[in-house]
């Protein structure tokens, strides 16, 4: 199990906030995007854009970080607070 | 040499954060620089409110991280970061920042890059909420550009 | 767009000026950037007091002047100046300047550029009272440097 | 006439804050300073310092410029403000 959490524009064009996904092996983090995308047409084009940022248990990540059972996983478009 | 990060769900009061950092009687402090972010609103592109989301927990610690980054750079007294979430009005406080420092070179690099480096990595989002509905702010290059600029500085030195 | 330059012999107030500058309710200023000096006092150099002269009525001419030179290089809103003259203790903020504008970039090098030219060019003398006497301060080569810095960055655009 | 304003320092170590000079006509600042200089041996001293500045009717000025009878003449050590 992992848990996904969703922020921002990207929270709100796939209306969700959370969501746990099985996970018995560590997978890379490209890959557990590859299996979010194959949930669908939303997924997928939401998925694609360039401006999709990831975090691994709250720190920032690219598609080759490895992610574990039991870790937090978070995607987010970039940054605008201030 | 204190540090706070402080995320707020109701209203950043800058005068009493200013006070906050006066108050500590550090007698070596010779300068003091504050930022106040706030809820811009123009005539020709209203804004009626801001709603700020952010990712709580990575929010701390990514503020966390880039305060031991700058502190690693310049020799500094307290540091003091509040952040508002939630939904804020044209007039509003977003942020402030304030650094204490010997003397105010240090202070005003630090305080510089400690916005700059917020405003790219901290996981906050704005959406506006406009006459013709609610639009999430787009991230700019100017500020990508701003954070990569300490980068080049951190690097020659 | 208001300028205020304010010249004190009680005690100034960083948190009542950034309250001031913050209550203007412009609300296409999106950043304040403000600045405090305090009266150092370090444990291997004590220092029990700190008298500041000035020479009235130039010492305001020369702030407004600042300000002016700062005001044709970036575009601000409000501009606040204070600075005390007396008889200072340990802690006690002596210069306090704040500047508001529409994007941060703008209020952060405002600010410092009035703060190197104020130290520089604003006359007003600093005397110290330490265990072992009276003593002027001396004036800075750093200062200079500094202040001289913006005169090549305002040619060079 | 002219007034002579002293500070800081150089006010100290002149024991003077003001003097007021008689000035028929208008002669340079560098020519008053030399006036002053020769007012003794303390004068001439404190004045010789190259960290003497001045201002006439309280802009900055160099040796070279005209005060003329009403101005207002200043002489201080360089700001030690802010």
């Amino acid at each position: 199990m992992v848990e996904v959490r969703f922020f921002a524009r990207l929270r709100e064009s796939l209306g969700c906030t959370r969501l746990a996904l099985e996970l018995d092996e560590a997978i890379t983090l490209g890959q557990l995007k590859a299996r979010l995308a194959a949930r669908g047409a939303p997924w997928q084009q939401a998925l694609a854009q360039c401006a999709v940022l990831a975090a691994v248990n709250q720190e920032m990540a690219d598609d080759s970080v490895l992610v574990q059972p039991g870790d937090e996983v978070a995607l987010f478009p970039p940054a605008t607070g201030g | 040499m204190n540090t706070s990060i402080r995320i707020l769900d109701t209203a950043l009061d800058p005068a009493a954060l200013t006070e906050t950092l006066l108050a500590t009687g550090a007698r070596d402090r010779g300068a003091l620089v504050t930022f106040v972010g706030m809820v811009r609103d123009l005539i020709d592109d209203p804004v009626y409110a801001l709603e700020l989301e952010h990712y709580p927990g990575m929010t701390e610690k990514t503020l966390g991280d880039i305060v031991a980054r700058v502190r690693s750079r310049w020799p500094l007294g307290d540091v003091l970061i509040a952040h508002r979430v939630g939904r804020l009005q044209p007039g509003d406080p977003i942020v402030f920042l304030g650094v204490t420092a010997s003397h105010r070179i240090e202070a005003f690099n630090a305080c510089q890059a400690l916005m700059d480096y917020l405003k790219t990595e901290a996981p906050l989002w704005k959406k506006e909420v406009t006459p013709h509905g609610e639009r999430w702010v787009e991230a700019r290059d100017r500020d990508r550009v701003a954070a990569a600029r300490w980068k080049t500085i951190l690097e020659q030195q």
